[in-house]
């Protein structure tokens, strides 16, 4: 929402608007490298002090032909000078860098939301390419908008004429002349992007001139220009952060590192097995190029050799992790029971993507939390976790190696591609003040009068004893069939069975209550209506119950990071509560675990449509729970 | 890692775990857990540097019978396991004991890329012909018009030769044994894991209750003269009863025949030496099957390939010593960051 | 329980006592031949009109060392003059064909039971290898039991030894021995079991002779012989049962029969496409001697690949089935998506074992309901079955044929390792009786101005069309990503998306309207406690009711074949009952769904020990609930 | 079945099917369609008589373009969906498509099992040597060293001989064929058509975006003559800009050398003549690579084997006329019965 709140003088003498927070989208073809003008303006926002969140939308082809919408890649961003949780519902200002750029994005823009439109591209055949029947820059489609059409496209190719490049490289610069202008609207600095500029193209110093200069030409058209329109320039305050060092940050990346900080702190080498997959092989790119910090990396041949090859490391001693997405995962489950019978660390990470089966590989959903609870043959309880943010990614990878080891048990990591891949500017913590856990493998002292026995536990824990292949008198064997409590021998003792299956579901029962208490978000403890979310809906469940409890309504949001084992207090919790409402981008599933767990009359609220929740539509379903509630109570 | 003391003088009987062992008598897998054990014993590593390491079979119940460390994983995936047991520690001296459904079924894959990636580890196949641990069905191995309950009219099948198999996926080293012949099972093993990268070994053993005799033809007693051919390196290639017949190169349609020393001026001379870098020669070798030609068993192929496993710990340290030593604070800085001011 | 209640006179002038019901055991080594026997003394049963039951307890090893506890093998018969529901708790009879079957099995006999014991196999080697320190038959080990002393081995030999066997032959014919005996202790007739063997050995009628005679001098040897323990003859009246004409069926065998049922009723040639796995295997087995029903079966190298096959034989036009256990059917899980989506028909039959992972392959289990209602990755509903006996999976499989085609949807149809196994008496249908309901396959009726369009539904049943292969201008290309609705073409519209996924769910929550209401097993529609059940716990919770109904309590048993989509009335069902009790051999699954779908508060009643329910155990659950509630109302 | 009336003179756009082709511009991916659709023409089959089946990566949405029945299934797994449509119905003509990651990465065991089964369908597997869909990384196809976002330090792996791979797995037949040579595909792809059984075929083609120029060397306009050797059944394998190069046997090694014809006395006599039926050639050639050999494209391998679709198919029609017609009610009677009074 952006409010109008004060006029500022430019510099130059021109007013700038003073504004809370905007939304930009910027869109173009897959060529026209939205996603690096996207990431530049993420940084030079956050360097200008405001809290920010944004949203790539990558198109589901590699490199669709140029010009069609199923080509076009979008990137949005929201930033301003309050808490910003969502990468906004509908944007304020959309740069369309071609028609089908239009046609896909216009219907998301705001009501009388500002247009920027390159005209150099809309030639018939692009018109055509993109589906229009008419020039919607003439047909009136644009009523309602504040539509500001450049050539963009010919001011670029004036703009680096000095450099002697090709047409086509010369064209290529556009996104960054684009940049300039939204630079300018905006108030930005234009230095970060100049140096990373100068660093991309440190072996062709004239392309790195060439698109300096496009820079520069953008935001100097916005400095001196009559702009269309009316449109003029903004500014956006400093958002009230937290003091310290900032970056922005991935899911991807903040997983990664939280995975390598975890192994630290366990002091374990780390193996990732891996097969590709979208949105889940950013991960393994990430982690291969991490070697220095003793981290092996293996393409497998297929996610099911990924899984036994990290479990294979962990029975070696290493901190064993694999990654994928929904089908990829699904693959993995037999070799999961496997590691939950021999009781071996392991950590699953599910970036979670739209399906069934192969489903829109590039579009985001929650939806494997049942395949992740439940999605094993026979009695297979483990540990799962969901990040909530893209920097929450961080907290949750360390946390996932802490229970992995702690309690011999695979861990599942639940993400998505939504989070994956949207930046968020992460207050770098001090790895330093995180308390290390590091592993202590058995040895000789656990050799008794009947040899080592893998399979006696830990009387608090329940974890049986990690003993590293290398250590003498530990060998010992293991398998997929029940093992004899104690020495982990082939059992087919029925009792025995009975008392190993209570055991594994005891023990990661018990983790409850090495977990934090179930906070609440905002608002209180007990009250008309509780918003429980978990993963990615994070931003727009707390933006929406933040604006509702702005509006002096009782509602409460709780956000759940660990699914499995539910926090130990959650049912007390709900219980406190007229009503729980769910929403999921999926076709409801915490909320079959909740209703299952506690009995709850938890409702769901879900959206399957591959975009994360707009917070209007959790702010509409809030209100007709409590309207609702106000309706029985009459 | 561990760097334990050797022990001296290690007997067979000290790679023998205390686990009662439960094959069905007769089944040729015992013969093979007493050459596997000798070889340990003769190699002298110490029983807790190594690991055995299976799928799902009554040969992969091997594990559970050795005095080492042991991973009875699940069906046919062995060789994912193994692999990253070495990605964790190239140090450890890993075994893989496979069936012949376990590892060319449902596991064939995964063995098609731990041969082709040559990562450092002994592959036992235990061929049976059979599915023995499921009762009885054909296998991958089975020879066509076999009946078992899930073929009751005979299967269709082509079978896979498991070593042509293994050279067609880039395998380095490619050998062959018998669960009966256990003077010269563990040479084959010793030669297996001298050898650097992925050594594969395709064992025959009779599964007694459910393909009895499948390798009567080579395999016993009074067979394994003339059923079989017995390769050495360098070596003329003569078998029989009375070393009286040779196999001989058809040079022009690139073949094999079997001839008889001494008739029609046949010499020693006129035969195929074995050179077992060949790994055209293995597969002409791998393809000969009774009754028109001998079995060949020892090594059929063996070429010198880095190993996986080195490969990647050298990448590791070669990133360490170009970056510098890992720092996590360092990683979380690293590229654009700003500072907010109180 | 057995109940003397009158005694009769023996043709001999012996006085026989007639009994209600009896439970004996037959226990040997692998190689005595205990399932033979077992089987010869059910169907003989059965044809002197008892009701039955069986158990049949394989060892997991392929052939153990004779002699061993690990490779003892038993078989349990309960028969009555009353409807049998189980093969009943504990044994009244014993039969120990050497020591190690005593050892494993004497646990199991009723107090003040009979134990007939081989003595000739008590050598100190037998005694040792079975792990008994002294001999039980003179330590006292045996006291409390009635104990019959035999050696059945001599007698055996002496019995055949005018055929000239082999010493080892000749000991094969020591189980027809005890037939013998046993057919005299139960008034049973030994005809059949000749028959059999003249039949079984026809190109060895020596060895039919030798079985023959040593059947006839056990007979003769209870008719004679003054019996240790004053052991006597014993009858067993006719049950009252349904006329007609019967048969005994093992679970695997009527399914295998009912998919065939089934695809004849639709009029499709069945493609059953499997890998071996204990116990699944058995259905591969038999529908491979039915290829003159147009069966096709397919031994694929793997799961996945036997899923896929199954699938594209649906796709070819012919009914795809697939069958494993929990960890195959964990690896069909990504495979079993993309036929949710593609939306075709498919049958996934899963044997159920004991888990996780591995586990114990013989043993018997029903905890992979988590996993055929949950265990895919993203919102992917199918449909679940749940056969409740041996002969109720010919209605299963017909069942699950008819929904799977109607529906164009994946049924899992659930069976366990003992239902597979056991054998019951089953009143065999007259196939004639049972409506065929063909498949209606597309035709060119179906093009329309825009070709065919593969995802345009049934309005009612909101099932796509059926195009084979072949067929003119129907051609049409279906895939896993998501398809437009109607053409069915790749869309990565979200709309559609959203669209997609809720018609999914609709589809099969619909098939709630097509399936019977739930009903009631015994008891009345509301009351004090509802005993909720599925799958092979049928037997133990009917007999469990039935008694403590006749103790005048009030308790009702449900027993679900319907797991997904329930039956729609269930809700209202289970509200009217005080307390909702659902014994699982699992840790608590259809307990978890109850909950969820209707926020009953169900409780688990769970056993995982790889045996079946007993009757006290759900007697004493009905009992303490019972309690808790008179407790509560005090 | 249905017998439709075969259509006259299909020209290949009956073969397209109206769905909008989306490979980046620039796949070498739309010359195979290309090739593709005029050899079905040619062929002659009725578009609703064929099946095209595939995985999941950019060749594999082969099917949609397609104008037949079409499945793109699930990554790698394809070979089972086919055996599958091929067990219901042996009378469609089916093809299969999948990439060198589909096929021989996940998918390489069904692959190797539809191979040895001898399912009569065509199997095209397209070969860019990189994962294409999800962004470049290698393949177990890629050269050793590759760079790619899983291997920032260059590809450690073996890579696979998809060629030698298939007649390890016992294939009978395997061919090559190039996207740019669109005069030289729909040949092997007719060969490949009329073969009963598995026939494979690897496509070398370009991924312009994460592997471009891996078949320079070779597939180019400027290096075709020099870098590949076209093979024709009974003919002298010779090869070059000049037509002055050609193919030798090293008896002695059984190995291939290039000759210069004219040069040393060298004539054609000398040279190889391709024998499509020996495999140890087959393999030979197979192994032959740029620098040192010419690439050999066309048919290296065919031999006639029995279909097992058509197989399977016998042994019902056995059993029906054997058992007779199927009888449900008679199923349920069969064995010991007893009937219960009233
Ligand atoms: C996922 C899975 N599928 C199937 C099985 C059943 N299974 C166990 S062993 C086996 C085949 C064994 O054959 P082989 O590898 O030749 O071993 P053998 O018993 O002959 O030594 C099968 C099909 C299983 N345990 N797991
Ligand atoms: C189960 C599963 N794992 C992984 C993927 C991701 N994936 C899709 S295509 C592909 C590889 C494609 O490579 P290739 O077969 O060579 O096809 P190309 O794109 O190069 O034509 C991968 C890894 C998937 N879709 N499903
Ligand atoms: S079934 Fe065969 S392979 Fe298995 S233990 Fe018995 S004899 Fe050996
Ligand atoms: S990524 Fe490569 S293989 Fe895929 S469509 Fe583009 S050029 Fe072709
Ligand atoms: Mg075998
Ligand atoms: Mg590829």
């Amino acid at each position: 929402m952006v409010t109008s709140t004060a006029i500022q003088l430019e510099p130059t003498g021109t007013p700038r608007e003073e504004v809370e927070s905007v939304v930009v989208r910027f869109a173009g073809d897959s060529g026209d490298g939205m996603q690096l003008t996207g990431s530049q303006f993420t940084l030079a926002t956050a360097l200008a002090g405001n809290d920010l969140a944004t949203f790539p939308d990558f198109p589901a082809e590699i490199r669709a032909p140029i010009g069609t919408t199923f080509g076009v890649s979008a990137f949005q961003i929201n930033f301003g000078a309050r808490k910003i949780a969502t990468a906004g519902d509908a944007p304020d200002v959309l740069v369309a860098m071609n028609p089908a750029a239009l046609k896909v994005n216009l219907v998301d823009v705001k009501a009388g939301g500002t247009v920027i439109i390159d005209t150099g591209t809309f030639s018939d055949r692009n018109l055509k390419k993109a589906g229009f029947g008419s020039n919607p820059l003439e047909d009136g489609s644009l009523d309602g908008y504040q539509v500001v059409t450049i050539d963009i496209s010919k001011l670029t190719m004036e703009a680096v004429k000095a450099y002697g490049l090709s047409n086509k490289e010369a064209l290529r610069s556009k996104n960054m002349w684009t940049l300039g202008l939204i630079y300018w609207l905006y108030d930005r600095d234009r230095e970060t992007t100049t140096n990373w500029l100068r660093g991309k193209f440190a072996k062709r110093p004239d392309i790195a001139d060439a698109n300096i200069a496009a820079l520069d030409a953008g935001h100097i058209y916005g400095e001196t220009a009559e702009l269309p329109g009316g449109m003029h320039g903004y500014s956006v305050l400093q958002a009230e952060i937290t003091p310290g060092l900032y970056r922005t940050i991935t899911g991807a990346e903040a997983l990664a590192w939280g995975l390598a900080a975890g192994a630290k702190l366990a002091n374990l080498r780390m193996v990732l097995a891996s097969y590709p997959i979208t949105p889940a092989s950013t991960l393994l790119h990430i982690l291969a190029g991490m070697k220095q910090f003793d981290i092996v990396t293996f393409q497998a041949e297929d996610e099911i050799a990924a899984v036994c090859a990290a479990i294979g490391a962990s029975f070696a001693g290493s901190l064993g992790v694999t990654s994928s997405s929904g089908p990829g995962i699904a693959l993995k489950g037999e070799a999961i029971g496997l590691a939950i019978g021999v009781e071996l660390p392991l950590i699953v990470v599910n970036s979670q993507r739209a399906g069934p089966s192969t489903g829109l590989p590039t579009k985001t959903e929650q939806s494997d939390l049942y395949q992740a609870v439940f999605g094993r043959n026979a009695d297979a309880p483990l540990v799962v976790l969901a990040a909530s943010s893209s920097a929450n990614c961080f907290d949750i990878g360390i946390e996932a190696v802490r229970l992995a080891t702690k309690y011999m048990t695979p861990v599942m990591v639940l993400s998505d591609g939504y989070m994956g891949n949207a930046s968020e500017p992460w207050l770098i913590p001090d790895f330093d003040s995180y308390a290390p856990f590091p592993v202590a493998f058995a040895d000789h002292e656990q050799i008794g009068a009947e040899g080592y026995l893998p399979y006696v536990r830990d009387e608090k824990t329940l974890a049986r004893p990690w003993a590293r292949p290398g250590t003498p008198g530990l060998q010992h064997r293991i398998g997929g069939i029940e093992r004899a409590d104690g020495s982990g021998n082939i059992s087919y003792d029925a009792e025995n069975h009975q008392r190993m299956t209570n055991l594994r579901a005891a023990k990661i029962n018990g983790i409850a209550n090495d977990i934090p208490l179930q906070g609440v978000e905002q608002g209180n403890e007990s009250g008309k209506l509780a918003v429980v979310g978990w993963g990615s809906t994070y931003g727009p469940i707390s933006r929406a119950v933040g604006n509702m409890r702005d509006l002096d309504h009782d509602v409460s949001h709780i956000h759940l990071r660990h699914i499995w084992p539910l926090p130990r207090n959650l049912g007390d919790l709900l219980a406190g509560f007229d009503q729980v409402l769910v929403p999921e981008m999926n076709n409801g599933q915490l909320v079959t675990l909740l209703r299952a767990q506690y009995l709850v009359a938890a409702e769901p609220l879900n959206k399957v449509n591959g975009q994360p929740f707009k917070i209007v539509e959790i702010e509409a379903a809030i209100q007709s729970r409590l309207d609702r509630e106000f309706g029985e109570a009459k | 890692m561990n760097a334990p003391a050797k022990p001296s003088a290690l007997l067979a009987k000290d790679f023998a775990s205390d686990q009662e062992v439960r094959w069905c008598p007769g089944c040729g897998d015992y013969a093979i857990l007493k050459g596997v054990q000798k070889t340990l014993a003769d190699i002298g590593t110490a029983p807790e540097n190594v690991v055995f390491v299976s799928g799902i079979g009554c040969s992969s119940r091997f594990p559970y019978y050795m005095s080492t460390y042991g991973f009875h994983t699940i069906h046919g995936r062995a060789p994912a396991f193994a692999t990253g047991i070495k990605l964790a520690n190239p140090q450890l001296d890993v075994w893989l004991v496979t069936g012949d459904g376990d590892g060319l079924s449902i596991g064939g894959n995964h063995l098609l890329h731990v041969l082709r990636r040559n990562v450092n580890m002994q592959i036992l196949l235990f061929n049976n012909e059979i599915y023995g641990l499921t009762k009885g069905q054909y296998s991958p191995t089975s020879k066509q018009g076999l009946r078992s309950p899930s073929t009751p009219m005979g299967s269709l099948d082509r079978p896979l030769s498991p070593a042509l198999f293994a050279l067609g996926a880039n395998a380095t080293f490619v050998a062959r044994a018998v669960d009966t012949q256990q003077k010269h099972m563990p040479g084959v093993l010793l030669r297996a894991h001298a050898h650097q990268g992925a050594s594969f070994v395709e064992i025959y053993t009779n599964c007694i209750v459910y393909n009895d005799g499948a390798f009567a033809s080579f395999a016993e007693k009074n067979t394994a003269a003339e059923g079989e051919l017995v390769l050495e390196q360098g070596a003329p290639m003569i078998f029989g009863k009375d070393r009286d017949k040779g196999i001989r190169l058809k040079r022009d349609t690139l073949s094999l025949e079997v001839v008889q020393l001494g008739v029609n001026g046949i010499t020693e001379d006129d035969l195929l030496r074995h050179d077992e870098t060949n790994r055209v020669l293995a597969g002409l070798l791998a393809e000969m099957r009774n009754p028109d030609f001998p079995v060949a068993v020892g090594v059929l192929y063996c070429k010198a390939a880095p190993a996986y496993d080195t490969a990647v710990h050298e990448q590791i340290a070669a990133a360490r010593s170009a970056k510098g030593a890992a720092d996590i604070n360092k990683l979380l800085r690293g590229g654009a960051t700003w500072t907010v001011g109180d």
